[in-house]
């Protein structure tokens, strides 16, 4: 029995109560035993990434209980790969975040690390209810890193975001359930083994399911129109809990891909490709708008909101195109994505720290501290957020790019992609030449930077090495990818790891 | 029956959702609190109306109900009760903050939509 | 290897000048210079093979899945320009080094300069469209840092976001031109592309794959009409603007063209795209450059006007006007790089560019004045210098094109562009070197440093050795040159000074006798053309910019107005939208389940939840009312599952009611107890609509659901709850242990709310939030007593019936309805009630229990229960459980679930409690509350004591 | 025997159904809240007292064991009853601040007099 | 949970473990009684959850009063389950048939001479489980009761009723 | 002749709830309302131990129990917040 499947789930889970039972007044112990667990996770995450790395798919069954009337947790190539990419960037935010912002309010570390628990459980679990539960530990974990350290603008901005989401985990179990109303099954195999069985009669109730469980990934995605709660979020959350939300929205992304391929792609019948004609068109909107709002931005912050949402519009553009290789490009662009969104909120934070009265907003002010190095790396940032050569965001647009030429509307799809890089890249050179240059010729001197900020350096420098090694290694990393996203299509072997290779001939009901 | 437990979810969803878009925290929890009646009604309705058979084995009984969907509504019922504490005292928390309780934390304000 | 090191050594030489610089500026500037220097020489290294027509090829696999290759190779063309770049590079680097200011970053400089020049390099020995397109893009983001070099200068700023802008917007249209190109072409290495002319040309995709491209190539090359940028690019310092926007950058375009030439080039789109954009160009660039007063301006604008002459000659199509193309690119390098030092020692030496201030200077400056002039004249095209040879080349070919027909057209035309040209260039040597010294300049001018006047002086010589002896000193190269553009064989060709009595020649003579007069009657004439509109690229430009970025406000800002109830409308408008689309759009067949008859008594009911519920959005307004009218909406669900079979639900619905009441009480008790009424009737319309429809969705769904019937996991449950589960109950089986793994995680969300709940309100008991806290008054009036001596004694009785309850529920809860939650609840509830009856700090003292411990160890409690099933190589969460026989006790069960369920009962009791305590307290702090000895009022205890005493 | 068992329990229930409606409507029909409260706390609990013995005869016949749960609820309702009735009626001498009470000799009612230690802020 | 809320000197060890035995004796009944069966294995789970719980809560019932004469205290209950029954025949009498003019509703102040918090609590319930009569609230002093009746033609004699029918036998069984 | 009274009293029963409803909303004060609310626990109680009888199981009884522990505690919170704002202080 192979235990290292639950880890990236337990770990967190035993590690937060512990920091909360015997770390809660010491810092530094918290701190230890927060960065130990991070650590650990990225070292589980490699080790899985390994054992899956040949192909297979390892399923663990909850409690012993043969799927599906137990719940089963599954590690495939994509799941394993969205855990590598949770720890990797927590193990950066953390980093950013001990070197002070932790102190502002109570019990970071211990939600910080039920935060991984939930996002590590959404990504291995195999059985949509359990995701409803592992979705709403993340979410609720998020709720109190959101507000971490209070303030009128962010406790606002907290309301909205608890709201918003508790609408859209209403909605959730109203999806659950007529899904199971008429599929009868919460696990994802058994669902995809059922769909295509479905009489005609149910198909309105199951569809309309399907179709508003989407809804609800793509609130958690923030595609257009249920992406509003994304600027307001994430610009009034402390910047390590932004960057760490970087990865929030791939899960819904996530979701997306996992159930609206194995239950809902070629095999689903009358129901086969149930996402795609709602998702481009969304999808291509998202892009749009959270580029325009780059070009719109006022505050540092608001910026980087806006370009997660245009990245996720160009992300599930990729997603919505349901090939394998518009999903391994996808997949790309979700790695790179997700780093370069997260870099962009750690270093508006640091920005926004020097300039006391005008924080990050893109007004001209005097010199800053550091303003060379920021500068240095915001120009680094802006270039991989923008999808310029030569870092990973280019490689990941000319992926999609690629992916799109067989779809159905290429120039359009092509064309909105290409013109809203423009707006990014008008967005973001406005936002550093405001920032860096212009305040270069103000008179004055903001004080110097208020701490030592070593190691939130160090959390955007590890940030920016990945994207470099995104693209140093776009080769393998595509290949694998390539194979991730084959895999992801193969639905048959899923269900088999699952349910065991009798059920797809003769079936267990 | 079916028709006055659909019905009432009906209802109770439609006075969930016009009070979350009132503009004030409190009746926004409270709509809260009724569309999350109506998701545990309607979650616990996937296991269809039965009488008198409760999922507890039982030599004398003569049929028992779904049980998953209860399972399901229990959790579902104990994670709402978490969420309604956590955004009560999130707009309790604002609005010590802002000195209102408007949603988008205005001292006066009208419709912004 | 070592050509892809030619590419290499500049990006990783570019670290060495920030470093050097520590070292001092001569350290920074020679440790340039040798990095390009070593660059060349390996360049040079391969001199020989490609002058016999070799071609050097270097392939690294990068992204092979996207057909993206470190692919370098060097031909005639890419050797012509990378010894462009790298020659010219060394020039510029030395003169850059006396150029710059001391209080100018050096540093920065030439590490940006590296990085350009690296860029550079890599687009013109890219053997793969892909990796030129990220060279491509990086000399963009890197002329973008150059020209932007002087940040504190608005000037910079804003030319380097133009030509970022423009650049840009080129560079991704030719991302798409590239992706159709390699995409016809079936690779994306240039060597296969070349080999695929009739295919290429003969698919439907050419015409848009040429328009992209040609976007990337105009852009960059400042092509009519987006020759804009380019003068306002020349806001960088000097050796910036001569080196991207003379010598180099600029001519990316061109080169692509020149690359691309084998197979886009020979038809009619390309000739009437490329041919008249560059004849226009030509002739617009010249005259605009006639009336430029700013030294630098005039040339930019003259560049603009020989790339477009360029392009002109490569539009045409024909090998001939290949080589010539492949010369005047040469020519150009030379005397324009010496031109735009030139005028940077002008600047430096004067303090000013400004030819109204300038004249008489070559008494001053003889050299520079020399200088100037021969390469001014070179620009013109006077004869024996090597500009002249390469434009009478082109009035050649353009003397018998015809255009739609007409072939007057171009040969008039490129007279014109030819005759502004003359004047222009000798405007740079008269208005400037001769004449009477216009007035005081900013400095006293004098020759420069040898270091700054020896680069130009050595590209002046150049221009005289190869006007002099073309088919000596140019005449291999551009053979190479040429060969590589064309593809096949030379066309029959002499470069020479004397071609005969030609076409070209009259056309020549006219542009020199006519420039001239212009040049004489340039007065009239400046009047005459002030008098015309002067469209100024640089307002239209920013203006657009600002309009755009003005209309992205307006969507952005209009449309994420923070308003959430505009976001909810928009999610649950959306959620009804999806819902009734998908729901029509399949199929559906109405249910033939047998239905429930609908008693009296459930009609009853059923009203008492649709008053309660219509009285909760009535009255929503007087808070209190509201709450409890949801407390009949939470009763009646209650009674509900009661009714429908489901009493665990129902035990949970109820316990549950009242912690959130208690919760929202307190709550309610800071918060306003009345809702204004703000919302317009419009307004409650909308919301009326979309709540009724959600409703109509959500009701309607779940008639559809409740009247079918269907297949279930449910029958294993029920079967296996006893023998595999141990339990009667099959709702608690479930929860513990079929699916306890949801449990571990709803417990832990409801930890994690107390978490967040103890944080909320940790965090309003100090700072800003804190002192209104403390300076909070009630908004309604007190009764005198706070703890009413009557409750007091009923719940002290109450205390530990509640409690055995408690652990009655918890202990049946596997086989009965009950367990773990709701005994949880039910001691929460039994000890909140001391609370309320008794004060929040007395009933505090006598819970020494942490309750951040209770739910951490209700956690690992849990945890440890799935843990300990690995000793049994058996997954997380694997329950066992036994019946044993102990004497006297008799028969009795024990099951692993029970500890976890143990876990979850003190994680509740622990979340509750830290939640209603946690408010509690703040109600405390904020009214500043005594705490009470004895709590009961009237309080009798006290009373009889001192009675007692007296 | 049984016929005895059947005849209790129904009138049992009767009785306590018929209370509980009582007590329901005088909440109806009494003009003031005063009135009102008297009868729901009076009634009721004999309604539910008469369904609840209703319920132990029954299941006393029925299985032959006595059934705790429904002392437990009685002894939770007569507990409780007093307790909700004064609460009541002190929420609405609060809320209503009445004329007409009587006053005890030296000190007023608890609700408008504190006797505890210590100010409160109001 | 909570810990003995202990004073004064070190009690015995029989009264550390069965602070309140009577208490402990009684929960052990409802125990056996929830469970509705009896055994060995329920005895001793009764026992001991009889024996924990007034122990964990003991500090939440600093002055627990002994009741002292049981018999009196069960002859008291008996008492008020037959004024209960009567009483509520009477106000269903009033209820139904009534007319609501005719009702002589009056609040009374009924002096007390208990002092003994639990004893007031049982004479407050009693007067409002029976005829017409609501106990509303004590004097600050805990020297008086007010009680609202719902039709009392003579106050006096009220008063004098609820005294000698209820107060008095409570004084004999709280001390 | 169980099942006649179990009728009755489930008409007699839902009778009085409907007037604790007619209570609910006619109010007229707060405290008419809870007591509105607290007489509709005591006759859902009885409603649901009638059920119990009438079903022959007691498995419905805690509810009932629960709902006699806790009604009460609603009751009071409520007027603990007319009468002090603060329910637990
Ligand atoms: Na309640
Ligand atoms: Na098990």
């Amino acid at each position: 029995m192979n235990h290292w499947i639950i880890a990236p789930i337990v770990l967190p889970a035993i590690m937060a109560p512990i920091l909360l039972m015997a770390a809660r007044h010491d810092v530094v112990l918290a701190r230890i035993f927060s960065i130990a667990s991070s650590v650990a996770l990225l070292g589980i995450a490699l080790a899985l990434t390994t054992m899956v790395s040949d192909g297979i798919i390892v399923t663990y069954a909850l409690g012993n209980w043969i799927p599906p009337f137990g719940i089963v947790l599954v590690a495939d190539r994509l799941s394993v790969l969205m855990l590598l990419l949770t720890a990797g960037l927590a193990l950066a935010v953390l980093l950013f975040a001990i070197d002070g912002s932790d102190r502002q309010g109570r019990h970071f570390h211990a939600l910080f690390q039920f935060q991984l628990m939930g996002i590590n459980g959404a990504f291995l679990t195999g059985d949509f209810f359990n995701l409803f539960v592992f979705f709403e530990v993340l979410l609720i974990a998020s709720y109190g890193l959101m507000v971490h350290g209070g303030g009128a603008a962010r406790t606002r901005a907290g309301v909205q975001y608890v709201a918003i989401n508790l609408v859209g985990s209403t909605l959730f179990l109203i999806a659950v359930g007529m899904i199971y109303s008429v599929a009868g099954t919460l696990n994802m195999a058994d669902l995809a083994i059922r769909v295509p069985k479905i009489a005609a009669g149910d198909q309105a109730l199951l569809q309309s399911g399907a179709l508003l469980l989407l809804l609800v990934f793509c609130i958690k995605a923030a595609l257009v129109p249920v992406h509003f709660w994304l600027p307001g979020t994430y610009a009034n959350a402390p910047a390590p809990v932004a960057a760490l939300f970087a990865i929030m929205t791939k899960v819904g992304a996530y979701c997306v891909i996992r159930l609206y391929i194995l239950a809902f792609g070629a095999d689903a019948g009358v129901a086969s490709w149930l996402a795609a004609p709602w998702l481009l068109p969304a999808a291509l909107v998202t892009l749009v708008l959270g580029m325009t709002g780059v070009l719109a931005a006022r505050r540092l912050g608001q910026l980087a909101s806006f370009a997660v949402i245009g990245s996720m519009g160009m992300l599930l553009v990729a997603i919505a195109l349901f090939t394998p290789a518009s999903l391994s490009a996808a997949l790309y662009y979700l790695l790179h994505s997700t780093l370069a969104g997260a870099v962009l909120f750690l270093i508006a934070d640091l920005v926004s720290r020097r300039r006391p009265g005008q924080d990050d907003a893109m007004t001209v002010a005097p010199r800053f501290a550091q303003l060379s190095l920021l500068a240095g790396a915001f120009f680094i940032a802006a270039i991989a957020a923008t999808g310029m050569p030569p870092l990973s965001g280019f490689i990941g647009k000319l992926l999609i790019l690629d992916a799109a030429r067989d779809s159905a509307n290429p120039a359009l799809i092509w064309s909105l992609l290409l013109l809203t890089s423009l707006l990014a890249i008008i967005g973001f050179g406005r936002a550093g030449s405001t920032l860096f240059w212009k305040s270069t010729g103000e008179p004055g001197h903001f004080p110097a930077a208020p701490e030592s900020n070593t190691l939130s350096l160090v959390a955007i420098g590890l940030l920016l090495a990945g994207s470099v090694g995104l693209t140093l290694f776009a080769g393998p990393l595509t290949a694998y990818l390539d194979a991730t996203a084959e895999q992801v299509f193969a639905t048959r072997q899923y269900i088999e790891a699952v349910l065991g290779n009798t059920v797809l001939e003769g079936g267990i009901l | 029956m079916e028709f006055l437990l659909s019905s009432a979810i009906g209802l109770l969803t439609a006075a969930g959702v016009y009070l979350i878009l009132r503009a004030r925290t409190y009746p926004v929890v409270l709509g809260l609190a009724l569309l999350s009646y109506a998701t545990n009604l309607f979650l616990f309705a996937t296991g269809r109306l039965v009488l008198d058979r409760p999922p507890v084995i039982s030599a004398l009984a003569n049929g028992y109900t779904d049980p998953l969907p209860q399972a399901l509504v229990l959790t579902a019922i104990v994670i709402s009760f978490g969420m309604t504490a956590v955004i009560v005292v999130m707009a309790l928390r604002s609005y010590l903050e802002n000195g209102s309780d408007h949603v988008d934390g205005e001292t006066h304000s009208e419709d912004r939509s | 290897m070592s050509l892809a090191l030619i590419v290499i050594l500049p990006f990783l030489g570019a670290i060495l000048p920030a470093l050097m610089i520590r070292a001092g500026r001569n350290a920074c500037a020679t440790s340039t210079f040798t990095v390009t220097l070593l660059a060349f020489l390996l360049l040079m290294t391969h001199a020989p093979a490609v002058f016999r027509g070799e071609i050097v090829q270097i392939r690294w696999e990068w992204v092979p899945q996207l057909g993206l290759n470190v692919n370098f190779f060097l031909d005639g063309l890419g050797f012509f320009f990378a010894g462009l770049i790298l020659g010219i590079g060394l020039l510029i680097i030395t003169y850059a080094r006396f150029y710059l200011a001391k209080e100018d970053p050096m540093g920065s400089f030439y590490s940006y300069l590296l990085l350009f020049q690296g860029a550079m390099v890599g687009i013109v020995l890219s053997d793969n469209i892909l990796l030129l397109l990220i060279f491509w893009e990086l000399t963009s983001l890197s002329s973008f840092l150059l020209i932007g070099y002087w940040k504190h200068l608005p000037e910079g700023r804003q030319g380097a976001r133009m030509a970022l802008t423009v650049t840009g917007a080129g560079g991704l249209s030719m991302i798409a031109g590239m992706l159709i190109l390699g995409n016809i072409a079936g690779s994306y290495d240039l060597s296969v592309i070349l080999q695929h002319k009739e295919a290429i040309q003969a698919s439907p995709l050419y015409l848009p794959a040429l328009l992209l491209i040609l976007g990337g190539c105009f852009t960059k090359s400042a092509q009519f009409p987006f020759h804009f940028w380019l003068p306002h690019a020349m806001a960088a310092p000097t050796p910036v603007s001569a080196y991207l926007h003379s010598a180099t950058m600029v001519k990316a375009g061109l080169f692509l063209m020149a690359r691309l030439w084998p197979v886009l080039a020979g038809t009619d789109e390309w000739f009437y795209l490329v041919a008249t954009t560059g004849l226009i160009t030509m002739v617009i660039g010249a005259w605009i450059a006639l009336f430029k007063d700013d030294l630098k301006g005039l040339l930019a604008f003259s560049t603009v006007s020989h790339l477009g002459l360029i392009t002109f000659l490569l539009g045409l199509g024909s090998p001939m006007a290949a080589v010539a193309a492949v010369f005047h690119i040469l020519n150009h390098a030379t005397f324009k790089a010496a031109l735009f030092m030139n005028a940077g020692i002008v600047d430096h030496e004067t303090g000013t560019r400004d030819i109204r201030k300038l004249g008489g200077l070559m008494a001053l400056m003889p050299i520079s004045g020399t200088l100037a002039m021969i390469a001014a004249a070179s620009m013109a095209g006077v004869p024996l210098l090597n500009g002249f040879l390469s434009k009478e080349m082109m009035l050649e070919e353009a003397a018998h094109t015809a255009w739609l027909g007409h072939d007057w057209l171009i040969p008039a035309l490129a007279t014109l562009g030819a005759t502004f040209s003359v004047a222009y260039s000798f405007r740079y040597i008269v208005h400037v070197w001769f004449g009477k010294p216009a007035g005081e300049t900013p400095r006293h001018p004098h020759d420069p440093p040898f270091g700054m006047w020896g680069p130009p002086a050595l590209l002046v010589v150049l221009v005289v050795l190869i006007g002099l002896f073309p088919a000596a000193i140019a005449g291999p190269l551009v053979a190479t040159v040429a060969g590589a553009v064309i593809g096949g064989p030379l066309p029959d060709y002499h470069l020479a000074i004397w071609h005969g009595l030609t076409p070209a020649l009259g056309m020549s003579a006219v542009a020199v006798v006519v420039g001239l007069s212009l040049l004489m009657a340039y007065t009239r004439v400046r009047r005459g053309w002030a008098a015309g509109p002067h469209p100024e690229a640089k307002a239209i430009f920013q203006g657009t910019l600002a309009a755009a970025v003005r209309l992205a406000q307006f969507i952005t800002h209009g449309l994420h107005n923070g308003s959430l109830q505009r976001h909810l409308a928009f999610t649950v408008g959306a959620a009804v939208v999806v819902g009734f689309a998908a729901f029509t759009a399949a199929t559906h067949a109405p249910g033939n389940r047998e239905l429930l008859p609908a008693t009296p008594v459930a009609v009853v009911v059923w009203s008492l939840l649709v008053g309660a519920t219509l009285a909760v959005v009535f009255l929503h307004r007087q808070r209190l009312t509201a709450l409890i009218a949801i407390g009949v909406v939470g009763m009646v669900v209650s009674l509900t599952f009661v009714y429908l079979s489901a009493p665990d639900l129902a035990l949970t619905q109820i316990s549950v009611e009242v912690v959130t009441v208690i919760l929202i009480l307190l709550a309610l008790n800071f918060l306003p107890k009345e809702t204004p009424s703000e919302s317009t009737t419009g307004r409650r319309l909308r919301d009326g609509i979309i709540a009724a429809l959600a409703g109509i969705g959500v009701g309607g769904a779940a008639w559809a659901m409740t009247t079918r019937n269907a297949e279930t996991l449910s029958g294993y449950y029920l079967e296996q709850s006893v023998p595999g589960g141990g339990g009667t109950n099959v709702v608690n089986v479930i929860l513990v242990d079929f699916r306890g793994f949801d449990t571990f995680g709803e417990i832990i969300v409801l930890g994690i709310a107390a978490l967040v709940i103890y944080a909320l309100l940790d965090g309003a008991t100090h700072g800003a939030v804190g002192r209104k806290l403390a300076a909070w008054a009630p908004d309604q009036k007190r009764a005198a007593d706070r703890h009413p001596l009557m409750l007091v004694v009923a719940t002290r009785v109450m205390l530990p019936l509640a409690l055995m309850v408690g652990a009655f529920i918890f202990l049946r809860g596997h086989n009965v309805p009950g367990g773990g939650f709701i005994a949880g609840l039910v001691v929460a509830i039994a000890l909140i009630m001391q609370y309320m009856a008794s004060g929040y700090s007395w009933a505090a003292q006598r819970m020494k229990v942490d309750y951040h411990v209770l739910i951490g160890s209700g956690v690992l409690i849990a945890a440890a229960t799935g843990i300990v099933s690995w000793l049994a190589e058996h997954p997380f969460l694997t329950s066992t459980f036994g019946h044993f026989h102990l004497p006297i006790i008799g028969e009795f069960e024990l099951a692993s679930a029970m500890a976890f369920d143990t876990g979850v009962f003190l994680t509740v009791i622990g979340a509750t409690m830290m939640a209603l305590s946690n408010l509690s307290r703040i109600g405390c702090l904020a009214e500043s509350l005594p705490l009470q000895e004895a709590p009961m009022e009237p309080d009798l205890r006290n009373a009889n004591e001192k009675a007692r005493e007296h | 025997m049984e016929f005895f068992n059947e005849l209790l329990v129904s009138a049992l229930i009767v009785i306590g159904a018929s209370f509980a409606l009582v007590g329901s409507y005088g909440m109806v029909k009494l003009p003031d809240l005063m009135s009102r409260l008297h009868a729901p706390t009076k009634a009721t609990t004999l309604g539910v007292g008469g369904a609840l013995v209703a319920s132990m005869v029954y299941f006393l016949a029925l299985n032959g064991t006595v059934s705790i749960h429904e002392l437990l609820i009685s002894l939770f309702l007569f507990l409780t009853a007093p307790i909700t009735a004064h609460f009541l009626a002190k929420a609405w001498m609060h809320s209503q601040q009445p004329t007409d009470l009587p006053r005890p000799e030296k000190h007023d009612w608890s609700t408008f007099e504190s006797t505890a230690h210590g100010n409160d802020k109001d | 949970m909570a810990h003995a809320h202990v004073s004064g000197e070190q009690p015995s060890l029989l009264r550390r473990w069965f602070p309140h035995p009577l208490l402990s004796l009684a929960l052990t009944l409802i125990w056996l009684l929830l469970i509705n069966s009896f055994s060995a294995g329920g005895l001793l789970v009764g026992l001991t959850l009889g024996i924990a719980i007034p122990r964990m809560t003991s500090g939440f019932w600093p002055d627990r009063p002994n009741i002292q004469h049981y018999g009196k205290a069960f002859a008291y209950v008996l008492l008020v389950i037959r004024d209960i029954v009567v009483a509520n025949l009477q106000v269903a009498f009033i209820i139904l048939f009534r007319p609501l003019g005719s009702l002589h509703t009056r609040w009374v102040c009924v002096p007390l001479e208990l002092t003994n918090p639990e004893a007031i609590t049982v004479l407050a319930g009693t007067i409002t489980m029976t005829p017409g009569t609501v106990s509303c609230d004590l004097s600050a002093d805990g020297k008086a009761l007010l009680v609202h009746c719902l039709d009392a033609p003579d106050a006096e004699a009220t008063i004098r009723d609820m005294k000698e029918r209820y107060e008095s036998r409570l004084k004999e069984i709280f001390p | 002749m169980i099942e006649y009274a179990i009728l009755y009293a489930y008409v007699a029963i839902s009778a009085g709830l409907l007037f604790n409803l007619w209570r609910l909303f006619a109010g007229p004060s707060t405290v008419d309302r809870i007591l509105a609310v607290d007489t509709m626990v005591i006759n859902i109680i009885a409603l649901i131990i009638v059920y119990g009888i009438q079903m022959g199981s007691t498995i419905y009884f805690e509810a009932a129990l629960l709902l006699a522990m806790f009604g009460f505690v609603s009751t009071v919170a409520y007027c603990k917040f007319i009468l002090r704002g603060n329910v637990i202080e």
